[in-house]
């Protein structure tokens, strides 16, 4: 485990939700394949693994991704086997950390099916709702529309899944009203946030090239934003996610107020290898101990 | 995803595309797999953001080669290049090779002659007999049709060669028991076509990346049912697999 | 004029709500101040100088920008002399070009009146309103709060200055609801979009460096679709803008249904002359004017 | 803004600050004044975004010079560079000259000294009488001292030079009736306290800058009544106009 040694000498385990996690950083949902798990063991202190949905879904036909400056454009549409296949499949994600799993349904009755399915199985650590993905027309895209309808699958979620963590994953937009419903519904934790609603267009055929979520470096500041309102908003702790790239700014996302943060598109383009030694370097300046630096803001 | 920076251990135009090679000492590269590079990543910069697929041209003596056309700004920062650039270790699945099945055709349009030049290397080396068949746009791009003997090129404007597509070069690929194509989804399409359902025919495809490691879900191609990522499970996939 | 040589033999004129325009570009208020005008002869169809308001504002103290990933976040807080002094100096942004007025007032009753004063000027061709400025904690913030604010703002600055052309300017955050919102009050054109709101942190002093608004390049596909979803739901023309940085990015914005488009920060990297000749540069490989871009996605 | 690729004439390491310099063929630079500089900006790359203030350090024969200390990623990309550089025209106030008001103090802290170079060779031409006082947090950065004949030196951990600020290495600075200082902010308002209201105090300021050319209201500093842009109503200002 290359890791190891890059990051001794500084305490970077946290706690969230009565889990214990060796390091702060998990992986975003949908940005990190079974396959490609054996390039970040030890980087990780929970793995999170795609979002599933009751049916499986085929996704949306290519281009599904467009490079934007520092960032990318994707419009995968969910496409994922199934929850049946994936829990059958779960082992294969099993890499002696904690596993948390995302979840997404069209209606809240399929929320809440979705979250007692995955619940019941002690291999499942916690469950993230994603109440937020831009791509899906149908079902997602009415779950950021309000506070209202946050707190309804929340508050079904709550009662599919009573024992295990629950966290509310949201949008940017309206996001401190929709995380004050969250909260109020009783999730254990907030997700904040996922890709920002975008389009790119190829000037050369006048054509549309991907309409989809915005991610990467290019959306940082404003999910630095969204997470400093919403942690200071609410008392249930904090992911925070949305252009993490390097040790400095996962240092920027806890001292905003996350508990964990979560990488995601960045780790295409970088080994999150690296990551977590830049912000083993950062604390081992700092000082500071990684479960010390949530909201550590002077 | 993990890049190495690698010193570029030369450069040179093979007609209007570039070669670059650098020392991989990894295991060996099987024909059909590609990289994922760039010129520089973080922290030097983060735009352009996302690194470039491109097929291994060739691989000998631990030194791999890309070939590739200067298309938008990443390829144009990797052609100004002079030092180093960054790549990962070789991904994605590559050609399926079966000594038994007889004579292979190789098919390559534009820049996707790019791994029929390692794909002819593997073959010759197991004593596979094969064609290469080369289309392009011009005598420009043709030019580096020098760099596979023996290949039959056709080019667009008839400026070298036959006049037509590569399939206008190439005889009836039904008669060869053995097809391997890359160049444009449009080409390979036509190739799949032509070459009939009987046989080994396998297309390397081009699909948009993100990740190149099976990630992101984004460089899918449509197969009965749904799709699968050309990165892990391509690029190269056998033709009756594509539901194009 | 060294634009000109690098311009001709493409037709870059453009028409909106009457007033012709040498060509589409317009900078964006805020970014391009009187001492930098000379550098831009030729580039812009309009001149449109920073949000004016009723009395002057000293701004926010510094720092006041801070560089992100292919942008910058900015929190001037609206300096600006007060519209008494704005209007003496207006003599300054003459270029020979149509001029806009960008205004922001802190209630109805102060965008009311500084329609009124600054329309009876025979020198303002027409008035943007600022309805969406991050960085005025009141005011500013509440126009961008829904329809119904937007709706109020804009007709009581439709009866104050019933003569001149009167654009909304918004953000993206339910930037559809408030165009539509602004267009049934009145208002001849929509300028989408403002800055993102959003956070930077200083790691290493462990304090926030900039809160205020994210622009630049980052922000182009969220602008992009908000242009897009507008231009697509009104029938009044659109001013697009957000991170336009090169030639391809106007007409990116044209196509997504913009008819002018604004540049702002990246004139602070580019020279505006630039992106004009490589918009030429593109409309003359298309074969069209730029007045057959608009809306002209396949 | 518009920017200039210039060609890098000479680059050499000035104890552990780094100078490079490039033709310019515009007018003369004026003492105080400073370019936005970046090692590339579009379409090599975006990121990072905005271009960095640098004093000029010299101006001879046509050559300007820059000296920079390596901070964050600007300024290493920077210190990277080979070939070539992009820069804006010559952009801000610089120092007033008054070469009726008798001798002057010239103080730099740190990277400070930038300006202090081509000042001094400015004054020495007009015949003005000047004493140069540097201060720095070692004898490391120190080093660039020695570019400075005659210069009285301070270090902050005593290992070159004074022990103490750049205020300890000189006399009263109330003899003097004309004092320019550059240097960190914090170092600026101690100058100006030591200085005294009366004479021309000259302080070089700096602040966070978007453009450098007016138009982002970013780099401002607190005025009587207000704030005003240090790109273009500075960076060199009367002491006494700032509300420090
Ligand atoms: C498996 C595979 C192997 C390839 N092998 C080669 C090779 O050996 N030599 C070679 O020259 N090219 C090869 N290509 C195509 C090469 O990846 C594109 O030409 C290159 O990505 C264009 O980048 P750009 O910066 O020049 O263009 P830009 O238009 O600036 O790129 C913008 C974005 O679009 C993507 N993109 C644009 N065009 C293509 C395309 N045709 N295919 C895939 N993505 C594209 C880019 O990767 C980037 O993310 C291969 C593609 C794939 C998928
Ligand atoms: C008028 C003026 C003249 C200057 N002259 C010189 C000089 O001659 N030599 C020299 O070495 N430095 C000089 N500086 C400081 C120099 O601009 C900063 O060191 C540099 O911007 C840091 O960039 P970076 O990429 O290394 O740091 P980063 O921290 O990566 O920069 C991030 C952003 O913050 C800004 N920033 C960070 N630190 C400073 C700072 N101290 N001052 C202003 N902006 C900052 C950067 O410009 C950039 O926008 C001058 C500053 C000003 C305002
Ligand atoms: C290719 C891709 C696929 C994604 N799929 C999902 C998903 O299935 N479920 C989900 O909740 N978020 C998904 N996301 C959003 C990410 O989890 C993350 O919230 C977002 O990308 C912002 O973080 P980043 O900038 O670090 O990527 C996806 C993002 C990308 C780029
Ligand atoms: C430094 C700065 C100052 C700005 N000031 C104003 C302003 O006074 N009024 C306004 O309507 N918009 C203001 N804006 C927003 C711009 O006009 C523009 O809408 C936004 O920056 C997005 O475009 P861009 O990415 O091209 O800059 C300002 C932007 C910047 C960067
Ligand atoms: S490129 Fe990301 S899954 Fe293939
Ligand atoms: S740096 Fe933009 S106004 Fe001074």
């Amino acid at each position: 485990m290359v890791v190891r040694e890059r990051v001794t000498g500084v305490d970077l385990s946290v706690e969230m939700c009565g889990i214990t996690l060796s390091t702060p950083l998990v992986p975003a949902s949908g940005t990190l394949a079974k396959e490609a798990l054996g390039e970040v063991e030890g980087v990780y202190g929970a793995i999170l693994p795609k979002t599933t949905t009751p049916a499986a879904r085929a996704g949306n036909p290519p281009p599904r991704v467009a490079e934007t400056p520092a960032g990318m454009v994707n419009s995968i549409g969910l496409q994922n086997p199934g929850v049946e296949r994936f829990m059958e499949d779960l082992d294969a994600f099993d890499l002696g950390v904690p596993l948390f799993v995302s979840v997404a349904g069209e209606t809240v009755r399929d929320f809440a099916a979705l979250c007692e399915r995955v619940s019941e199985d002690g291999r499942v650590a916690a469950v993230e709702l994603n109440l937020s993905c831009p791509n899906v027309e149908h079902g997602g895209l009415t779950f950021c529309a309000g506070p209202a309808a946050v707190e309804e699958v929340v508050t079904a979620c709550r009662a599919a899944a009573p024992t295990k963590p629950l966290f509310a994953k949201l949008t940017h937009e309206g996001v401190v009203g929709n995380a004050r419903a969250a909260e109020s519904a009783g999730a254990d934790a907030l997700t904040v946030m996922n890709t920002i609603p975008a389009l790119t267009i190829d000037a050369k055929r006048r054509s549309v090239l991907v309409r989809g979520g915005l991610s990467g470096p290019a959306v940082k500041p404003v999910a630095l934003k969204a997470v400093h309102d919403v942690a200071r908003t609410v008392r249930v702790p904090v992911l925070g996610g949305g252009g993490v790239t390097s040790g400095t700014d996962v240092a920027e996302f806890m001292l905003a107020g996350a508990t964990l943060v979560q990488v995601g598109t960045a780790s295409f383009v970088r080994d999150p290898v690296e990551i977590l030694a830049e912000f083993s370097d950062y604390l081992r300046e700092a000082g500071m101990g990684a479960a010390e630096l949530t909201g550590a803001l002077r | 995803m993990k890049f190495y920076t690698v010193e570029i251990e030369a450069r040179r135009e093979l007609g209007a595309y570039t070669l670059i090679s650098y020392r991989w000492p990894g295991e060996k590269v099987e024909p059909g797999r590609f990289v994922m590079a760039r010129a520089a990543g973080y922290p030097v910069t983060l735009d352009p953001f996302l690194a470039r697929p491109f097929s291994f041209y060739d691989f000998e003596d631990g030194v791999a080669s890309l070939l590739f056309e200067v298309r938008g700004r990443g390829t144009a920062l990797l052609d100004r290049a002079t030092r180093t650039v960054e790549v990962t270790a070789p991904l994605g699945r590559g050609f399926e090779i079966d000594a038994s099945a007889g004579r292979a055709a190789l098919l390559g349009g534009g820049i996707g002659v790019a791994p029929l030049k390692i794909l002819g290397r593997e073959l010759s080396a197991r004593g596979i007999d094969h064609d290469v068949f080369l289309g392009f746009l011009d005598a420009g791009t043709a030019a580096v049709a020098d760099d596979f003997a023996g290949a039959s090129v056709a080019t667009m404007d008839g400026s070298a060669g036959t006049h037509g597509t590569v399939l206008d070069a190439a005889p009836d690929l039904l008669e060869y028991p053995v097809v391997y194509a890359c160049g444009p989804n449009a080409m390979l399409a036509a190739v799949k076509d032509a070459a009939g359902p009987d046989g080994l025919r396998q297309l390397s495809v081009e699909e948009r990346m993100g990740c190149g490691n099976g990630s992101c879900n984004g460089c899918v191609v449509p197969v009965d049912g749904g799709y699968v990522r050309s990165c892990v499970e391509g690029p190269v996939f056998r033709a009756e697999v594509l539901a194009w």
